[in-house]
C-alpha cells in the first residue's frame, strides 16, 4: 500500500515528461492528463481510506530511513488534502479542455498544469523541510508560467509582482532551512519535532516566525497578501481557479503543519496568529468590498478566508484546527468553483468588470444557480458547507474564550455577503452600466454556456453541496486529522520508528 | 628537486599574475589593458599548472591540468580577439598613446569588416 | 584619438545571427565536440568525482552555447538533433520512470537498482538505476540550455512598436 | 415535518422549470406545499392540542451540535397554521396578481422556498438549525424583494433587507452559540426547561436579541421593512404577515418566559424597544401617502406591540401576544391583498390620487373595512378580542411607573393605529373633494376578476368568524401560549368581557385615535414641521457608504499596487517578526573570524563585487559584479571543501550570465538615478537592517546546535551502499534523488516558461 | 612548500582584488569583461596552486570547467558588446 | 562559526535587499541572485567547519556534505527561476519598452477613487 | 545518411581526438574503455555532424619544433616586455592598430597565426579580413611598423611549413625569398 504514496506525485510527472515529448499533440495530451489525473485521484481516495483505517503512513523514498533520505508521510490531513485537491485539478482540467477561449490550446499548459499537481500534491506528502521547499518551488514555478501563459501586458507586469514576491519568500525559505539545519543538523521534520525543542527560546521562536513568514506569503495572510489580488485576476480561468483552490492552501496547510509539529505554539504565538487571522480577515474583506470586478472581488474573498484558516490553527485546540482543516476543505471546492462560474461569465460575456455585466440570471440562468450556491456557501450561509466550518470556527473559538476573534469572523462573514451580492446584483440583476465586449453579449438573447465547461463546474456545485450533507463525516475526519496534528507521537514514530 | 621546480614555476606565475592585475591598472585604453590582463594571466596560469602537474599525485591528475592547460591555448587568444573586435567595432575610445590605425583607415575605404556583405 | 562611431555591421544583421568570425569559428570547431565528450565524462564520473548529471549537462549546454556565440541560434537548431522541450521531456520521464520503475518490484520509489553482467571481452558491465536518473537530469539540462538558445536567442532586436505600432 | 420541508425544497427547485412550461400556473404547483402542510398540520393538531408535541431528528453534524430537530407544540402549530394558510392564499393570489412574464417559475420557487424556510424556523427545536433556517428566510427575501431586478429601487431595498437581518443573524449565532455551550445543549426545548444563567448566557442573549429585532423590524432596525415594500405585493402580503417579520416577534415568545424573570435587562430592554417601534411606526404611518407603505409602517408599529406581549415573559401578555399574532396575520394579509389589488386596478397606490373607488369595487371595501376594524380593535372582530386581552393583562401586570408607561405606550399606539388604519380607508375608497396633485384615478378603475379578491375575502370572513366565535379560535391560541408558557392555565379568548377598565382603555383608544383621523391634516402639518430626526434608514446609508468608502481607503493604502512597497512589507515583517524574537539573544561563543588569510581576501572580494552590483549605473555592469560575486563564492565553496558546489556555481553563473546577454542586448542601457531621497533613506536602512539579521542569525543558529549533523551517515553509506564515492553526487542522485527530481522539474517549467514567453509572440497582447 | 604556497596565495589575492577593482571602475563593459576573465584565470590559478599544495586532485575538474565555461562567458559578452556598444 | 563568512551573508542579503527594492526587473533579478548566494552560504555555514571535500574513503575531517546537496539544489532551482525572471523582463521589453515594474492598474484606480472620495467628502 | 557516410572519413581524426581524450579522462586502458570511447566519440560526431574545416596539411615534425620555439621565445620575450612595462613606473606605451598582409593559405593556418599573435603579450589581432588577406593587429609597442609585420609573416611562414601543404610551402618560401614587405601596397 505504500506504493500509492508516490502516484499522486510520479503520474503527473512521467505525464508532463510525456505530455512535452507528445509535442503539439494536443488531442494525446488532452487524454493523457485526463488519464493520469483520473488515476491520481482514484490513489489518493485508497490512501486516504487506507490512513484513516491505519494512522500515518510513511515512505522512505528510495529505501532510506529517515532522517537520512527523503521521507513521504501521509497523515489523515495530508491525504485529505490529497484527495480534494486531486478532484480539484481533475475537474478544472475537463474545464479547460471544455472552454473555447482557454489556456488549454496555449502550447505548455498540459506539462505544466500536471506539474503543477504533482507540485501540489508534493508538498503535502513532505516529510523533510527542504523536500518541500522543493516541493513548493515545483508547484510555483509551475504556478509562474501558468499565469502568465498568454503574455498580456497585464500578465506580464503581475506575472512579475508574483514571482518576485514567490521568489523573495523562496529565497527566505532556504534561509530557513539553512538555519534550522545549522541548530539541529537535521531537515527531516520528525527528526527536527524532537529537536527543535532544545533550542534556546528565542532561537526556536525566530525559526518559527521565519517560517511563518515564509508560509505566509504564500498563504496570503496578512500584511504578506498583496500579491495575490493583484496577480490572479490576470490568468486565464481555469490557471486562477486552481490557483484560488490550491495554492494559497498549501501555504496554509505548510503552516499548519510546520506550527503544529515543528512550533507547538504557547500563548503569545496564539496571539500572534488570531491577530494575523483577524487582520487577514477584515483587510481582505474590505479589499473585495473595494472592487468592481468578479474575479479580483473573489481574490480578495480568498484573503479574507485564509484568515479564517489560520484563526482555526491560532486557537491551537483540536477543534479549532478540526474547523480549520473543514474550512480549507470547503474552500477549495467553493473556491475553485466560484472561479469557474467567473470564467463562464466571462466566456459568455467576454468581460468580468461589473459596469458592463447585468441581466445574466435571465439570459443565462444555469450560471446565476452555479454561482448563488458556492457563493452563499462562500460567505457561511447556511445550509451550504461555509456554514458548517463557519459554525465549527465560531464554536471552537467560543470554547477557547476568544470572543473578540468570533465576533470579528461573524462580522467579516456580513461583509462577505455583502461583497458577493455586489456580484450578484452586478452580474445577475439589473443592466449593464456600459456596453459589453462582446457581440453575443448584447441584446437580451441567451449567452453561450458550453456544456464541457457548465459540467464540471455543476459537479464542483455538486460536491460542495455534499460536502455541506455530509458534513458529519468530514468533520470526524477533520477532527481525526486535527487530533493527530495535535498529537504528534504517531507521526513522528511512523518516521522515525518507535 | 621537483618541488624547487614546481615552486619556482608556481612563484613566477603568480608573478606573471600579479602583474596582469597592476597593467589593468596601469594601462591607458582597454585594448593595452587587455594586452596587460589577458596574456600575463593566462601565461601565469600555464606556469602554475605546470608546477601544479609536478605536485599531484596521480597521472589522471596530470592530464587534466594539460587539459586545461591546451584550453588555455586555444582559448584565450579567442577570448581576446573577440573581445578586442567588439571594443574595436563598438567605437571605444582609443587612448591618445594611438599612433597610427590602418584599421580604421581601411574601414573608411570601404571594407565593413569581416562577414560584411561587401567582403570579397 | 577620437570616438569613432560603432560598426553598422551588426544593423542589418536579424534573428540572433552573428557576424561570423573565422578564429571563433575554427576555436569552436576545435572545442564543441570535446566539450560534449568531457560532459559525458563528468556525467558517468560522477558518482565518485566532482561531476554528475547536471554538471555534465551545463557543460553540454555550454558547448551549445559555443554554437550560439558562432553562428546565433539557427546554429543550435542544427546542431542539437531534436528540440529542447523533447529533450527536456525524455529527460524528465527518464529520470521519472527510473525512479518509478522501483514500484513495479518491491522497492521503495526512486530506490536504486544494479544490473550486473559479464559480457565476454569486457568483464563485468555495471548499470545502476542512479545512472539512469542521472541521464535523465544530464537531458533535461542540455534541453533547458538548447531552449533558452533557440528561443530567447532567436528573438530579434527591437521591440513590438517598432514593427506594428501606427 | 421533514416530509413538509423536503415538500417545499423539491417544489422550490422544480417550479423555475416547470414555470417556463405552465406559466402563471405554476403558482397553483406551488399552492400545493402550503396547501399540503395545512392539512397536515390540521390532522395533526389535535394531538398537539392536547400536549404531545410532534417530533422528529434527522442527524446532520452530531460533532458540532447541528441536527436536523424539529418539534411541534402548540405555538409552532399556530405559527404553521399560519404560515401554511396565509401562504395558500397568497400563492392563490399570485395566479391572478401576475401577468404572463418569464421569471414568473423562478418566483414561485423562491416564494415556496421562502415558506419552508419559515416553517423551518417555528418547527425547529435545535438552536443552530434554526439558525439555518432563519438566514434562508434572509436570503430568500432577499431574491423576492429584488425580482424586479432591473429597477435599482428593488435592488437596494433588497440589499438593505439583507444586510440587515443577516447582520441580527449572525449576531444571533453568535448568541446561540453562547447560550447553547453554557447550556450543554442546543435544544431548545431542554435550554427552555433548565436556563443556563451567567454573563455568558446574559451576552449570548443580548446577541439574540438583536437577531430578533433585526429580522421583526424593531427600532432602530426597522427601515428595510418599509424599503421591502419593492418586492410584488403577494411578496409583501406574505412577508408582512404569517412570516418573516413574525420569526423575531416567534423566537422572542420562545425565549421569554425562559429568561426575562432571570437575566435582569431583558424585560426593560424588550418592552422600551418594542413600544418605541410601536409608536414611531405608528407615528410614520400618519404621513404616508403610499398606501402600502402606510400599510408597512402600520406592520413595524404591530410588531412592535407583539415584542412588548410576548417578550414581558408574563402569561397573561404571552397569551394576549398569541391573540394578536393571529389576529395580526389575518387582518394584515388581507389588507395587503386588498392594496394589491387596488395597485393592480388602479395602477397606483398614491392615496392623494386615488379617489372613490368604493364605490367601483364595493367588495373590495366591505374586505377592507373589516380587516381595517380589526386592526383598530373594534368589535365584534378578532382584533378586539386580542386587544381586550391586551388592555386586561397589562392592567393586571403591575401598577409601577414602567408598567403605566407601558400601559399609555400602548393606548398611545392603538390610537395611532385607529388613525392610520381609518387613513387608509379613507385613503384607498373615499371620494375626494379637495384637489389631488397629479390628476384624480378613480371612476375609471374596473372592478377585481372575484378569484383575485377572494383571498383577502377569506381572510376577512376568517376575522370576523373569530370573532362571534372566539372559542373556534381560542383552542390554538390557548395551546399557543401554554406551550411557550405553563403558567397559561385557564386564560381564554372571549368576544365580551363586560364592563371593564380594559374596555375603558378601548374607548379611550378610539377616541384619541378618531381625533387623530379627524384633525389628520393638522397631523401631517405637524409631522412635516417636526425637526428631522436622525432616520434608521439614514443611518443606514450612512453606514454602507461608510463601509465603502473605508473598504476603499484601506484597500488604496494596504493594495497600492507598487511592487517595492510590497516588497518593502515583506522585508519589514521579517525584520520585525523572527527579528525581533531574536532581540536579546546573545551571540555564541567560539567564533573565528576567518579559517584562513586566503578566506578573508575572497571575502573582500565577495563584497566590492556585491557593492559594485548594488551602484551600477550600467545594466550590464551590474549583472557582470554579480557575475564576480558568483565566482567569488565558488571560491568560497572550495575553500570550505565543497568542489560540486562550485563546479555548479561556476556553471550556473556563466550559464546565468549568457540568459542576462540575451536578454540585456534589448533592455536600455542604463538605470535612471533614483530621485527621491527619502525612499533612498528607507530602502538603506531596511538593507541594512536585514544584513544584520540574519549574519546575527546564522551566527547564533550555529552555535546552539547542540546535536551532532546527521551527515555523518552520508559519509558512512554513500560508497557500500550507495555505490558511489562522491558523497554529494551519492545524495543528489539517491538519498535525497527525489529533491533531484523536483530540481529537474523546474528545470523544465523554466525552460517551457521561457518558451511560452516568446512563443506568445510578437502580439501587443494588452488587454 | 607550505611557505611557497601561502606567499602564492597571497599573490592571488592580490592579483584577484585589482582584476577587481578594474571591475569596479570600468569605464566600458569590454573593461569589465576582461577584468572579469582575468579574474577568473586568476581564481583558476589558484585552484592549482592548491592541488599543488595538497596533492589532490580532487577540484581538477573544477578548473577544466572553469576554462570552459570563462571563454564561453566572455565570448558571449563580446558578442553583446559588438551589438550594444562598449 | 567563521565570522567573515557571516559578514559575506549579511553583505549579501542587504545589497540584495538593496536591489530588490528597484524598480527595474533587472536590478530586482541581480538582488534576488545576491540573495540566493547569501542563503546558499547560509547553508554551508550551516555544515560546520571547512573541511575536505566529502568523498569516501580518503581519509577524514570531510566537510558536511548534506547541505552541499541542499545548496546544489537551491542553486539550481534559483537559477530556473530567475532564468523565467528574466525572460518576462524581456517579454516586458517586448511590449512596453521597459523592465520596469508598473503599478497594478486596478489597484491604482481603486486608490484614487479613494483619494477622490475623500476630497468630495 | 550518404553524406554522412561520405564525411565519416573526413571525420576519423576527430574520433581518434575525442577516444584520445577520453582514454585519458579515465586513465583506463581496458578493452571495455576503448570500446565506449569509441562508442562515445562516434556517436558525438555523428549526432553533431559539423562542416568540415580546411584541415592542415601535413605535419613536419621539424618544423613544427620551430614553429612552436619560435613562437615560445616571442611568448617570453613579450611577456618580460610587458611585464616590465607594468613594473617599472615610466611609460613606453604607444599603440598602434597595423595591417599585416598574409598569405591566407587556409582557415586552420590563418587561425593558428591569428591566436599565436593574440597569445603574445603585446600584439592583438583585432580584425580578420579574407580579401585580401590581412591580420590588423593591435601593438603595444609600436616602435617599427615594419618589424610588426616583419614578425608576423614570419610566423605565418614557420607555420606553414611546419603543417601547410607542400604547395603552400613552396609558395611560401618563394614569397619569402622576395621579402615582400610595406603592407597592402606590395600584395596589390
Ligand atoms: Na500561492
Ligand atoms: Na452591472
Amino acid at each position: 500500500m505504500r506504493v500509492l504514496i508516490p502516484l499522486p506525485i510520479a503520474l503527473p510527472l512521467l505525464a508532463a515528461g510525456l505530455s512535452m515529448a507528445l509535442h503539439r499533440r494536443t488531442q494525446a495530451q488532452r487524454a493523457l492528463g485526463l488519464g493520469v489525473l483520473t488515476a491520481s485521484l482514484a490513489a489518493t481516495v485508497a490512501l486516504l481510506v487506507r490512513v484513516h483505517a491505519e494512522g500515518p503512513i510513511a515512505v522512505h523514498v528510495g529505501g532510506w530511513g529517515a532522517p537520512i533520505g527523503i521521507t513521504l508521510v501521509a497523515d489523515l490531513f495530508a491525504a485529505v488534502m490529497l484527495v480534494v485537491s486531486a478532484a480539484m485539478v481533475l475537474a478544472v482540467m475537463v474545464y479547460s479542455i471544455g472552454s473555447p477561449r482557454t489556456a488549454d490550446h496555449a502550447l505548455f499548459f498540459h506539462p505544466l498544469y500536471l506539474i503543477l499537481a504533482a507540485g501540489v500534491s508534493s508538498s503535502f506528502l513532505a516529510g523533510d523541510l527542504f523536500n518541500l521547499f522543493v516541493a513548493f518551488e515545483v508547484m510555483l514555478s509551475a504556478s509562474y508560467v501558468l499565469i502568465t501563459l498568454g503574455g498580456t501586458r497585464d500578465q506580464i507586469r503581475s506575472g512579475m509582482t508574483y514571482v518576485v514576491i514567490s521568489l523573495l519568500a523562496s529565497t527566505f525559505f532556504v534561509t530557513a532551512v539553512g538555519l534550522i539545519y545549522a541548530a539541529t543538523g537535521t531537515v527531516n521534520m520528525a527528526d527536527l519535532a524532537g529537536k527543535v525543542g532544545d533550542l534556546p527560546a528565542p532561537v526556536r521562536d525566530a525559526l518559527g516566525l521565519l517560517l511563518l513568514v515564509v508560509f505566509g506569503i504564500k498563504a496570503a495572510i496578512f500584511p504578506l497578501f498583496f500579491w495575490l489580488p493583484d496577480s490572479y485576476p490576470t490568468a486565464p480561468t481555469p490557471v486562477t481557479a486552481i490557483f484560488a483552490g490550491l495554492l494559497t492552501k498549501v501555504g496554509v496547510y505548510a503552516i499548519i503543519r510546520t506550527q503544529t509539529l515543528l512550533f507547538p505554539s504557547d500563548e503569545s504565538g496564539s496571539v500572534l496568529l488570531l491577530g494575523i487571522a483577524v487582520a487577514t480577515m477584515v483587510v481582505g474583506v474590505l479589499g473585495a468590498i473595494a472592487q468592481d470586478d468578479v474575479k479580483r472581488i473573489l481574490s480578495f474573498h480568498i484573503v479574507s478566508q485564509i484568515g479564517y484558516m489560520i484563526m482555526g490553527l491560532g486557537l491551537f485546540t483540536v477543534a479549532g484546527i478540526a474547523g480549520a482543516i473543514f474550512y480549507i476543505v470547503h474552500h477549495i471546492v467553493v473556491k475553485t468553483t466560484l472561479f469557474l462560474v467567473g470564467g463562464l461569465v466571462e466566456n459568455a460575456t467576454g468581460t468580468g468588470a461589473l459596469r458592463r455585466l447585468g441581466g445574466l440570471l435571465h439570459r443565462a440562468p444555469i450560471i446565476a444557480v452555479l454561482f448563488l450556491v458556492p457563493a452563499l456557501s462562500l460567505a457561511g450561509l447556511p445550509p451550504f458547507s461555509g456554514f458548517v466550518a463557519k459554525l465549527a470556527l465560531v464554536q471552537a473559538g467560543m470554547d477557547a474564550d476568544r470572543y473578540f476573534v468570533v465576533g470579528a469572523s461573524l462580522v467579516v462573514s456580513l461583509l462577505t455577503l455583502f461583497s458577493m451580492t455586489k456580484i450578484w446584483a452586478g452580474v445577475f440583476w439589473g443592466t449593464p452600466d456600459e456596453e459589453p465586449p462582446l457581440e453575443s453579449a448584447r441584446g437580451d438573447g441567451r449567452l453561450s454556456v458550453p456544456r464541457l465547461m457548465v459540467a464540471p463546474t455543476a459537479a464542483l456545485v455538486a460536491i460542495s453541496l455534499a460536502v455541506a450533507m455530509s458534513a458529519a463525516p468530514l468533520y470526524d475526519l477533520s477532527r481525526q486529522a486535527a487530533e493527530g496534528l495535535v498529537e504528534r507521537t504517531p507521526y513522528i514514530q511512523e518516521v522515525l520508528g518507535p | 628537486m621537483l618541488d624547487a621546480i614546481a615552486a619556482v614555476l608556481i612563484l613566477v606565475g603568480v608573478a606573471l599574475a600579479v602583474a596582469a592585475g597592476l597593467g589593468l591598472q596601469r594601462f591607458p585604453d582597454v585594448f593595452a589593458r587587455m594586452h596587460a590582463a589577458t596574456k600575463p594571466a593566462t601565461l601565469g596560469l600555464v606556469l602554475v599548472l605546470a608546477g601544479a602537474a609536478l605536485r599531484v599525485e596521480q597521472a589522471g591528475d596530470v592530464v587534466k591540468l594539460l587539459l586545461v592547460l591546451i584550453l588555455q591555448f586555444i582559448t584565450a587568444p579567442v577570448g581576446a580577439h573577440m573581445v578586442g573586435r567588439a571594443a574595436y567595432r563598438a567605437g571605444t575610445e582609443l587612448s591618445p598613446t594611438t599612433s597610427i590605425d590602418e584599421l580604421a583607415r581601411d574601414r573608411q575605404s570601404g571594407w565593413a569588416g569581416e562577414g560584411a556583405t561587401d567582403e570579397d | 584619438m577620437s570616438r569613432r562611431v560603432p560598426s553598422q555591421v551588426g544593423a542589418h544583421a536579424t534573428e540572433g545571427k552573428r557576424e561570423p568570425s573565422l578564429i571563433l569559428e575554427t576555436c569552436v570547431h576545435t572545442l564543441f565536440h570535446t566539450a560534449l565528450l568531457f560532459s559525458v565524462f563528468l556525467l558517468f564520473a560522477g558518482h565518485n568525482a566532482p561531476g554528475g548529471g547536471f554538471v555534465g549537462g551545463l557543460v553540454a549546454g555550454a558547448a551549445f552555447v559555443l554554437r550560439y556565440v558562432e553562428g546565433g541560434s539557427g546554429e543550435v537548431q542544427d546542431a542539437a538533433p531534436v528540440p529542447g522541450t523533447v529533450l527536456m521531456g525524455t529527460g524528465l520521464t527518464l529520470a521519472v520512470a527510473t525512479g518509478a520503475a522501483a514500484l513495479l518490484g518491491d522497492g521503495e520509489f526512486l530506490s536504486s537498482g544494479k544490473l550486473e553482467m559479464d559480457v565476454p571481452l569486457l568483464g563485468a558491465v555495471k548499470a545502476t538505476s542512479a545512472l539512469a536518473f542521472d541521464i535523465g537530469v544530464y537531458l533535461v539540462v542540455v534541453g533547458l540550455v538548447v531552449v533558452i538558445l533557440t528561443t530567447l536567442g532567436a528573438e530579434p532586436d527591437h521591440p513590438i512598436e517598432a514593427e506594428e505600432a501606427p | 415535518m421533514l416530509f413538509v420541508l423536503g415538500l417545499h425544497a423539491a417544489l422550490a427547485a422544480v417550479a423555475p422549470a416547470a414555470g417556463r412550461r405552465l406559466g402563471r400556473r405554476v403558482f397553483w404547483l406551488c399552492a400545493v406545499a402550503p396547501a399540503v402542510t395545512l392539512v397536515w398540520v390540521l390532522r395533526r393538531a389535535s394531538g398537539v392540542l392536547d400536549g404531545r408535541p410532534a417530533e422528529e431528528s434527522v442527524e446532520w453534524v452530531p460533532g458540532l451540535g447541528l441536527g436536523f430537530d424539529l418539534r411541534m407544540d402548540g405555538f409552532s402549530l399556530l405559527m404553521v397554521a399560519l404560515i401554511s394558510g396565509v401562504g395558500v392564499l397568497v400563492f392563490a393570489y399570485s395566479r391572478w396578481y401576475f401577468s404572463d412574464r418569464p421569471g414568473l417559475g423562478r418566483f414561485a420557487g423562491t416564494l415556496t422556498a421562502f415558506a419552508g424556510a419559515m416553517l423551518g424556523v417555528v418547527l425547529s427545536d435545535n438552536l443552530l438549525v434554526l439558525y439555518v433556517f432563519w438566514e434562508l428566510t434572509s436570503v430568500t427575501s432577499y431574491l423576492l424583494i429584488g425580482f424586479e431586478d432591473k429597477k435599482g429601487a428593488a435592488r437596494a431595498a433588497a440589499l438593505h433587507a439583507l444586510l440587515v437581518t443577516a447582520a441580527g443573524g449572525l449576531a444571533m449565532l453568535g448568541g446561540f452559540v453562547l447560550v447553547g455551550q453554557a447550556a450543554g445543549t442546543y435544544s431548545l426545548a431542554a435550554i427552555l426547561a433548565d436556563p443556563p444563567s451567567g454573563a455568558v448566557v446574559s451576552a449570548g442573549l443580548v446577541l439574540v436579541l438583536l437577531g430578533a429585532f433585526t429580522k421583526s423590524a424593531q427600532v432602530p432596525f426597522h427601515s428595510w421593512l418599509p424599503g421591502a415594500m419593492a418586492a410584488p405585493t403577494p411578496v409583501s402580503a406574505y412577508l408582512h404577515s404569517a412570516t418573516m417579520v413574525k420569526a423575531g416577534v416567534y423566537l422572542i415568545a420562545r425565549l421569554a418566559p425562559a429568561f426575562a424573570a432571570t437575566v435582569a435587562f431583558w424585560r426593560p430592554a424588550v418592552i422600551t424597544v418594542g413600544l418605541a417601534t410601536m409608536l414611531v411606526g405608528g407615528y410614520r404611518a400618519l404621513r404616508q401617502h403610499d398606501l402600502k407603505l402606510l400599510l408597512a409602517y402600520g406592520t413595524v408599529s404591530q410588531l412592535g406591540l407583539m415584542v412588548v406581549l410576548v417578550g414581558a415573559g408574563r402569561p397573561d401578555l404571552t397569551f394576549a401576544g398569541a391573540a394578536l399574532i393571529l389576529a395580526h396575520s389575518l387582518f394584515k394579509a388581507a389588507l395587503f391583498l386588498v392594496v394589491g389589488v387596488v395597485d393592480h386596478q388602479a395602477h397606483t397606490r398614491d392615496l392623494r390620487v386615488l379617489t372613490g373607488l368604493g364605490a367601483r369595487m364595493p367588495a373590495t371595501f366591505v374586505v377592507a373595512a373589516v380587516a381595517v376594524a380589526s386592526m383598530a380593535g373594534l368589535p365584534p372582530l378578532l382584533g378586539f378580542i386580542s386587544k381586550e386581552a391586551i388592555y386586561e393583562a397589562m392592567l393586571h401586570t403591575g401598577s409601577g411607573v414602567g408598567d403605566l408607561a407601558a400601559v399609555l405606550g400602548v393606548v398611545l399606539g392603538s390610537a395611532l393605529t385607529f388613525a392610520y388604519g381609518a387613513r387608509f380607508l379613507w385613503g384607498a375608497f373615499a371620494a375626494k373633494s379637495s384637489p389631488t396633485p397629479s390628476g384624480a384615478v378613480g371612476p375609471e378603475v374596473p372592478a377585481p376578476a372575484w378569484p383575485f379578491m377572494a383571498p383577502a375575502a377569506l381572510l376577512a370572513v376568517l376575522t370576523v368568524v373569530f370573532g362571534l366565535l372566539p372559542a373556534l379560535a381560542s383552542g390554538v391560541v390557548e395551546a399557543a401560549g401554554s406551550s411557550l408558557d405553563q403558567g397559561i392555565a385557564d386564560l381564554h379568548l372571549v368576544l365580551w368581557h363586560g364592563v371593564t377598565p380594559a374596555l375603558g382603555l378601548s374607548a379611550l383608544t378610539l377616541a384619541i385615535g378618531a381625533g387623530l383621523y379627524i384633525g389628520r391634516s393638522a397631523v401631517e402639518r405637524a409631522q412635516d414641521r417636526m425637526p428631522a430626526v436622525p432616520s434608521a434608514f439614514g443611518a443606514y446609508q450612512a453606514s454602507v457608504v461608510g463601509l465603502n468608502r473605508i473598504a476603499a481607503r484601506t484597500t488604496g493604502i494596504v493594495q497600492n499596487g507598487s511592487l517595492p512597497t510590497y516588497i518593502g512589507v515583506v522585508l519589514v515583517t521579517v525584520l520585525l517578526l523572527p527579528g525581533v524574537a531574536l532581540l536579546g539573544v546573545d551571540l555564541p561563543e567560539g567564533i573565528t573570524v576567518a579559517e584562513s588569510p586566503l578566506q578573508v581576501a575572497v571575502v573582500a572580494l565577495v563584497i566590492a563585487a556585491a557593492a559594485g552590483a548594488a551602484l551600477a549605473r550600467r545594466r550590464f555592469a551590474a549583472v557582470l559584479f554579480l557575475g564576480g560575486v558568483g565566482y567569488g563564492v565558488a571560491v568560497l565553496f572550495i575553500i570550505q571543501g565543497a568542489p560540486d558546489l562550485a563546479l555548479t556555481q561556476i556553471l550556473v553563473e556563466t550559464l546565468a550570465l549568457v540568459i542576462f546577454v540575451l536578454v540585456l542586448r534589448h533592455l536600455p542601457e542604463r538605470f535612471e538615478r533614483e530621485p527621491w531621497r527619502l525612499r533612498q533613506g528607507i530602502r538603506v536602512a531596511v538593507s541594512a537592517g536585514m544584513g544584520l539579521f540574519v549574519a546575527a542569525f546564522v551566527l547564533v543558529a550555529a552555535g546552539s546546535r547542540t546535536e551532532e549533523p546527521i551527515s555523518d551517515e552520508f559519509l558512512a553509506r554513500a560508497l557500500p551502499e550507495g555505490g558511489g564515492r562522491n558523497v554529494v553526487n551519492v545524495i543528489l542522485t539517491d538519498f535525497r534523488g527525489l529533491d533531484t527530481m523536483g530540481e529537474i522539474t523546474v528545470l523544465t517549467v523554466a525552460a517551457l516558461g521561457i518558451a511560452s514567453m516568446v512563443a506568445a509572440g510578437r502580439r501587443r497582447g494588452d488587454t | 612548500m607550505r611557505i611557497v604556497t601561502s606567499v602564492a596565495f597571497l599573490g592571488i589575492a592580490v592579483a584577484g582584488l585589482l582584476c577587481l577593482v578594474r571591475l569596479v571602475r570600468g569605464p566600458s563593459l569590454a573593461d569589465r569583461i576582461v577584468a572579469l576573465d582575468a579574474l577568473l584565470v586568476v581564481i583558476v590559478s589558484g585552484i592549482a596552486i592548491d592541488a599543488a599544495r595538497t596533492g589532490e586532485g580532487t577540484y581538477l575538474d573544477v578548473l577544466v570547467v572553469a576554462a570552459l565555461l570563462g571563454f564561453v562567458g566572455t565570448v558571449n559578452v563580446a558578442r553583446f558588446i559588438e551589438r550594444r556598444g562598449a | 562559526m567563521i565570522a567573515v563568512l557571516a559578514l559575506a551573508v549579511g553583505v549579501l542579503y542587504a545589497v540584495g535587499t538593496y536591489l530588490i527594492l528597484q524598480r527595474k526587473l533587472t536590478q530586482i533579478v541581480i538582488g534576488l541572485a545576491i540573495m540566493g548566494h547569501g542563503a546558499n552560504l547560509v547553508l554551508l555555514m550551516a555544515g560546520g567547519r571547512a573541511g575536505r571535500a566529502p568523498f569516501s574513503g580518503t581519509g577524514d575531517a570531510f566537510a558536511d556534505p548534506l547541505p552541499q546537496a541542499l545548496a546544489l539544489t537551491a542553486i539550481v532551482i534559483t537559477f530556473g527561476v530567475a532564468a523565467f525572471l528574466l525572460a518576462l523582463s524581456y517579454r516586458s521589453w517586448l511590449l512596453r519598452h521597459d523592465d520596469e515594474v508598473e503599478d497594478d492598474v486596478e489597484d491604482r484606480r481603486i486608490a484614487r477613487r479613494a483619494n477622490a472620495r475623500a476630497d468630495a467628502g | 545518411m550518404s553524406s554522412a557516410r561520405r564525411r565519416l572519413p573526413r571525420q576519423l581524426p576527430m574520433v581518434a581526438w575525442l577516444l584520445f581524450v577520453w582514454l585519458f579522462l579515465w586513465e583506463d586502458l581496458s578493452v571495455a574503455n576503448v570500446l565506449a570511447g569509441l562508442a562515445v566519440g562516434s556517436l558525438l560526431v555523428a549526432l553533431f555532424p559539423m562542416r568540415p574545416r580546411g584541415v592542415p596539411g601535413t605535419l613536419r615534425l621539424a618544423a613544427a619544433a620551430h614553429f612552436v620555439g619560435f613562437f615560445a621565445w616571442k611568448l617570453v620575450e613579450a611577456s618580460v616586455i610587458v611585464g616590465w612595462e607594468v613594473l617599472t613606473p615610466q611609460n613606453r606605451i604607444n599603440e598602434g592598430i597595423v595591417a599585416v598582409p598574409i598569405r591566407g593559405v587556409s582557415e586552420t593556418l590563418t587561425t593558428l597565426v591569428a591566436n599565436a599573435i593574440s597569445l603574445t603579450p603585446g600584439t592583438l589581432t583585432l580584425e580578420v579580413r579574407h580579401q585580401p588577406p590581412t591580420l590588423y593587429v593591435h601593438v603595444l609597442h609600436l616602435d617599427d611598423i615594419d618589424a610588426v609585420r616583419r614578425d608576423v609573416q614570419y610566423l605565418e611562414v614557420l607555420a606553414i611549413r611546419a603543417f601547410g601543404s607542400s604547395a603552400a610551402v613552396t609558395a611560401a618560401e618563394a614569397a619569402l625569398q622576395e621579402r615582400v614587405v610595406g603592407g597592402r601596397e606590395g600584395d596589390r
